[in-house]
């Protein structure tokens, strides 16, 4: 599987490489990956916690969309998505992208249009909990 | 049969449920489900829409059986 | 240290597991990874070892000089690259960059500008041995 | 003191020396080393130089102490 949906905290570099040993070696000489993890600020303030809610069963379809678009447009070996949803605390990965490939302009463009049409399609919210214990919803992504 | 409305993240909280049930409609739409299913309030400007977990307009026709559901702009990754 | 040069095999998910673990957590937000592995072919011909030789002082005084101007140019909390060098067999990692920052932005061109700067300017050397057991030098990288 | 040349990859492979030492010239460069070390062979045109270990042209001046470094186009990554 390509995309999955995480409710606890994942290793990045553990699912990196488990998948990756099941890809034949010698074959895709690139590989690109980008992992965003949860900072303890944003917009200014201290955030102490997040949830993040997701439509089930829209949010696999898009993600899944969203690889099937970019094997098209690169010539990928594989992608691979990996997206945390529920509660989550500073310091953990919130979401992974990796794209393998022969070569490493397909790899880089690909990875970071998985990551960046995540970020505009994908059906994610997140919630923040201040330092103070107010909570408010993200209204907009960061451009990037 | 009938059309299964849902709302998410602040929409969800900002109405107080996540679903609706409404009987269907002739020759309705998206923003029509909305106009039914949340009467007293205009459908905000930057909503996103989906039809059957798929993006669709506001003008976009609904059928018996649909799912139809309303969320503010995304926020993951 | 961010630059390492490896004369035995380096596994990348280990090296930046253990090189983020001395990061604070909840600072950078986005992390952009590059990891290129040797194939088993290049210019339609099978490869089945290489060699990579490098100018001992000069190329890990280059990579320093490449990962200073990254930092420069971006907003980088920090930056890796490590490069293997000698004997190397398909299927192992060649080299890896890798740049953290608060935004994907940065971390995305930070982490492409590593690998460019590395491929173009950085002292190494490679020389195959093919399937029939010919050795070459490669000519020229591919662009990328 | 004396000038030290060095020879990397193909190039090392077909001179079948990976240095010289030279004794430091009068008013020398990069090229003047290359003729001096390598007189039977002009300098190849897309040739790297490197004066103790950062890349020059062939008329950077070369000093007394200074390593001079001849590769092809790297291939690193």
């Amino acid at each position: 599987m390509s995309v999955s949906l995480h409710p606890k905290p994942f290793d990045p570099w553990t699912l990196l490489a488990d998948y990756q040993s099941r890809l034949p070696a010698g074959r895709f000489g690139a590989n690109a990956v980008f992992v965003g993890t949860m900072r303890d600020f944003n917009e200014g303030d201290d955030v102490r916690a997040m949830t993040l809610e997701h439509y089930p069963g829209m949010t696999e379809r898009h993600l899944e969309d969203i690889v099937a678009e970019a094997r098209r447009r690169w010539p990928l070996e594989d992608c691979l998505i990996a997206h945390r949803v529920g509660a989550i605390e500073p310091g953990q990965p919130i979401v992974l992208t990796a794209a393998w490939s022969a070569h490493r302009q397909a790899a880089f463009e690909a990875c970071r249009f998985l990551m960046e049409e995540l970020k505009h399609r994908a059906p994610f919210w997140k919630r923040e909990t201040l330092g103070d214990g107010e909570t408010r919803w993200v209204a907009r992504n960061t451009e990037g | 049969m009938s059309i299964t409305v849902r709302y998410f993240a602040s929409l969800r909280e900002q109405l107080g449920r996540g679903e609706d049930r409404l009987e269907a409609g002739d020759a309705d739409t998206a923003a029509g489900v909305w106009a039914r299913a949340v009467p007293d309030r205009t459908m905000p400007e930057r909503i996103l829409i989906a039809i059957n977990q798929e993006y669709a307009d506001g003008d976009h026709p609904v059928r018996d059986g649909d799912e139809v559901a309303f969320f503010p702009p995304v926020t993951g990754g």
